[in-house]
């Protein structure tokens, strides 16, 4: 058999990745952070921590509260910013093999565009992701997030200023992520991604006071893993776009009920810091339960679901 | 840095509630300096989910890591349940560890609790200038033998809460003893400093007021260990710039200088 | 000390309890079956299986799966329906030392009237809890409890057909559930509880096929938990009835969380499962809390919660 | 029914991926009757959440409660993992039995894989007619050793899905061909079977055809036990009144003409 039976190359409009597993957001730093531990080039694709404009030092500690089955994260979109992202990161993220994908958050629609245009035409970057459903910043973000035709707009800004595909990062915590789904397509953009975090809590019982100092934060990990599946099928079901799965994925298993839901790709997050070398396995696990079964191209698996 | 499966060759309780745990890595151990970590899974599956940071607190043959940890919640009581033969995956060694005391200088070593386990490794690294470790414990139940541990003996003086042994009282009360005797040399004295947030605050007062050196080995909560999340940041003392170091690549070890101790 | 040192007693507006600890709806059948387990008069309440006018036979199998630190279910409101039980459930009902809150639950605003209105006056039954949240029915349930003025139209139709206090019980599968208990409170609620079941979904990697044969089911244990308590506190912060706290409660660390958060009680289901005598496990757990802090009434720890 | 901490015994393989585990306890053993189960959490904690059901698969002693289980997922590795002095909470007995079999009947067991559990219980108990036990195994390596288990020898043949011992093909084979002997008679015979669906839809279909007798032992996902949470919900033949039985409470036992073999 050939090294490239079984095919897991992924085709998102615009976007091919040689294989449907991406690095999330904010879970694999700047791609860098692990070099030492894997060929990067193994993996179809990194997203860069959330971008801003300027440089953003975060919410004060704690910022982790580790939870059943699961984490909760107020990190505040702590990054480098815009400039030092540039000199600093893109050289580097030049020399990889695989597609880079930059998280881009503003603080209103107008930055979003500024931020857009600034990665115009930046070599090395395969798309833009534009986060409108961070749970853990006072003003902007998720409040985006929950309203379609805010949505829209930033959708409408970002490719208005850039020329690279656009995917648009839903966030889970609304009543139905359908309407604001078919609002981003009809906006424009090339895909969507979903779930961000869950808005969630905790409380230390001794001091009463909350485990983080920002008294909110998102939830990850294996225990939102449902919840994010639930929601991946019912946007699949509701536009025509693609849709990258993203939401406890911890082994080549859970990528695959995303994918036979229904998304093109996975992003896999939280699982990164329970084993760092997390992506090259899923992508190898993918690729046997292929072999195994001799599902020749990763097309032939998605969306096969049967409903009940 | 390396992720592997490492076996445990011994796991034993050697004081109250505190473990040493031996872990067989070579490729940890060549690459190991004090004040570096490791961050471990305690066992497979999700729960608990992250991974456990734990100091490096001594190597041996070249090829044991040793661990000594305190049973404080659910990770670490999962860690007392194991035994020899068990395996563990093993991330490290991570973050920066101390700098070194040069050849002429007196090393203090001021420890709280299981805050001991980075000095003892810097105490078995160090082996040029004079070296005093200062430990406190909250009763003599909780002290740890240093025989234990290293294949050095060395100088050291202990306090305790409870005054079941040792000066009673904080080992802070040591140190400022030290400090303000009359053969003390302050230029030729460095501090290395790791336990809880107050008692290092007070070792770093003392140290900045007296314009000694001084490292702190510094906690966070963690999810990485690699820098990635941006989870465990620590306030810096800079009016402006920086505001927040990362502990697990900026640190673990800082000079107290560089930190806001009112945070 | 005396036996009611310290004093557990709450009192959620008309409502009074011997204890904030309450046995979940769906989690504790019609208390019966636990009957042989512990006794029961140490809980401070148990909510029976939802009820619907006429029997319901539920979903077809499988009716729940595992997931990590919870579990789906697609139960479908299983249920004896009102006449068997009035003649079969109720009589023994009666004979409980502890309070009993009838879970009710209707294809349309009517049958929720009619359903209070059967229960008018009925000895034993000491409030009703009104579920508009259920998202394993195809018709009605959670449709209601997402949207705040049908949600509010429910409420007032129980509250018109009944003699007895008035709880509501909140979907957490919506964008402000703020929204939705200031709606229910003008309505007139004599209290809420939150949160019923996140909606989540689970694939068989090898059929391809839902595991859940309703396909969506709705998620509960632990690794809700978090997001239960942010609701729970965001919504304590909204109206001025009193909040009963539910999800992903295992012991009473847990418990504590939620009273600290400023829940008047709170209920207890999954652990059920897991635990069939966790409910006097945690009443005792939360006595001991208080004890050995010296707090000498419960109220003096319920909303303590301390701000960042 | 009772809930409580028990202790294991022993634990061990007796066959490819199968245990048998023994359980300290008087008291549910006091109470246990065959076709009845009990609900085990496979350790502390919320990783895997819910217990577990496991058949009765025969008593010691008056004291210990022995299941055997076939490792297939997270909670029975685990389970597979404990050693003798670790402790498992149990609750159980639960369920409704077998009917048992009455002097003059003789009994054909028919169990598919681990499904012969609750019908080693049943032999163990009835010690009245005559019975035959007809076991089904993928391969040889899976046979599980009656001595191991039963404090009585019995008669029993075994069939394997590859032919490596005993007749090659299904169990219901055995079943078929002891139905179609001349000198089987049906008025005084009763079956019972527990094993994969598709057999025992097979069992059912023979024993209907011909007007015997026969009680299946039923599995479904459970999370409660005790009929509290509706959740084990299957299929009934009837056409109308109630559509579904609860396994724990209305079963595991059935009847094979109550349940729906087409669901
Ligand atoms: C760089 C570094 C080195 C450390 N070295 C040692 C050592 O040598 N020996 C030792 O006994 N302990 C050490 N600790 C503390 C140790 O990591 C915690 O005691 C341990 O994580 C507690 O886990 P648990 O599951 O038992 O507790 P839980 O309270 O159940 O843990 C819950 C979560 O909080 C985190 N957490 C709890 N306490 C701490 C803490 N003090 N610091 C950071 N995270 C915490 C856990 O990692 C976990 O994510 C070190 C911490 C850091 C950051
Ligand atoms: C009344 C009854 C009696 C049983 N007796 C035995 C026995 O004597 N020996 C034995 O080996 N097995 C028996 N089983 C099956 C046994 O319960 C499952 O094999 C076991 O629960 C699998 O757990 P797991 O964590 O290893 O598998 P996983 O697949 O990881 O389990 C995931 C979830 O599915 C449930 N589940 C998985 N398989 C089954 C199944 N076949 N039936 C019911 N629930 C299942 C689990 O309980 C758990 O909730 C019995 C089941 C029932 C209902
Ligand atoms: C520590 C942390 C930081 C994150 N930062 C970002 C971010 O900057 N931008 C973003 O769009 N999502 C961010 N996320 C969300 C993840 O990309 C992902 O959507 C989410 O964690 C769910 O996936 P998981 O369960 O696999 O972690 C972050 C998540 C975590 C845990
Ligand atoms: C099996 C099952 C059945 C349930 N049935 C009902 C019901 O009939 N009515 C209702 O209002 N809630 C029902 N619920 C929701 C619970 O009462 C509770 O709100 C939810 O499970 C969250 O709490 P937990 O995490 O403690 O289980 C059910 C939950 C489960 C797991
Ligand atoms: S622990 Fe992730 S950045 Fe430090
Ligand atoms: S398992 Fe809960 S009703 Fe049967």
């Amino acid at each position: 058999m050939s090294a490239s039976y079984p095919d897991l190359n992924v085709k998102l409009g615009p976007l091919e990745f040689k294989n449907p597993v991406i690095m999330a957001s904010g879970t694999f730093g700047y791609g860098q952070e692990f070099d030492a531990l894997m060929d990067l080039n193994l993996l179809g694709g990194i997203i860069v921590k959330g971008l801003s404009l300027r440089p953003k030092q975060g919410n004060p500690p704690p910022r982790i509260v580790e939870t059943p089955c699961g984490m909760l994260n107020a990190i505040g979109l702590a990054n480098v910013g815009l400039e030092v992202f540039m000199k600093d990161k893109i050289p580097w993220l030049q020399t990889l093999d695989t597609r880079v994908i930059v998280n881009i958050y503003g603080h209103s629609i107008d930055e979003y565009g500024e931020l857009a245009n600034a990665l115009k035409g930046v070599e090395g970057v395969s798309a833009l992701e534009v986060n409108i459903s961070c749970p853990n910043v006072a003003c902007g973000g998720m409040a985006f997030g929950t309203d379609p035709s805010v949505s829209a707009r930033v959708t409408e800004e970002v490719l208005k200023n850039t020329d690279k595909p656009v995917i648009v990062k839903l966030t889970p915590n609304v009543t139905d992520i359908g309407l604001i789904a078919r609002a981003v397509e009809e906006a424009g953009a090339h895909a969507l991604s979903l779930i961000n975090t869950l808005t969630g809590m905790a409380i230390d019982i001794e001091s009463r006071r909350p485990r983080l100092a920002n008294t909110f934060g998102g939830l990850s990990g294996p225990a939102i893993r449902p919840v994010a599946l639930r929601m991946v099928y019912q946007v699949v079901q509701s536009v025509d776009i693609p849709v990258i799965g993203i939401g406890g994925i911890m082994d080549h298993q859970d990528a695959l009920e995303f994918l036979i839901a229904g998304a093109k790709a996975i992003q896999v997050g939280t699982a990164n810091f329970v084993n760092p070398c997390v992506g090259p396995n899923i992508v190898e696990g993918i690729r046997d339960f292929c072999r195994e079964r001799g599902i020749a191209h990763i097309d032939d698996l998605i969306g096969s679901f049967e409903p009940a | 840095m390396i992720e592997q499966k490492t076996e445990i060759i011994f796991n034993r309780e050697i004081a109250r509630d505190t473990f040493l745990m031996g872990l067989r890595s070579p490729e940890i151990v060549a690459r190991a300096k004090p004040g570096q970590f490791v961050m471990l899974r305690v066992r497979p599956g999700i729960d608990p989910l992250l991974r456990r940071p734990f100091s490096i607190c001594a190597v041996q043959d070249d090829e044991l890591l040793l661990i000594l940890y305190r049973v404080v919640g659910k990770g670490t009581a999962i860690m007392a349940e194991a035994s020899g033969g068990d395996s563990f995956s093993v991330l490290g060694p991570l973050g920066n560890g101390f700098a070194l005391p040069d050849r002429h200088q007196q090393s203090i070593l001021v420890a709280g609790g299981i805050g001991v386990a980075p000095l003892l490794f810097l105490a078995q690294y160090t082996r040029t200038g004079p070296i005093q470790l200062m430990m406190g414990f909250g009763s003599a139940a909780e002290i740890i033998a240093l025989e234990l541990i290293l294949d050095r003996t060395m100088d050291f003086v202990i306090a305790t809460d409870d005054g079941s042994a040792g000066h009673a009282g904080p080992v802070t009360d040591l140190l400022e003893a030290r400090l303000n005797q009359d053969e003390f040399e302050r230029d030729a004295a460095s501090i290395f400093t790791c336990g809880p947030g107050p008692m290092m605050k007070k070792v770093a007062a003392m140290a900045l007021e007296r314009g000694i050196p001084c490292q702190a080995s510094l906690e966070a909560v963690m999810a990485c260990g690699i820098g990635a999340c941006q989870g465990c940041s620590v306030k810096t003392s800079s009016k402006e710039g920086q505001t927040y170091f990362h502990v697990c690549t900026d640190g673990p070890v800082f000079p107290v200088m560089a930190i806001d101790w009112n945070h």
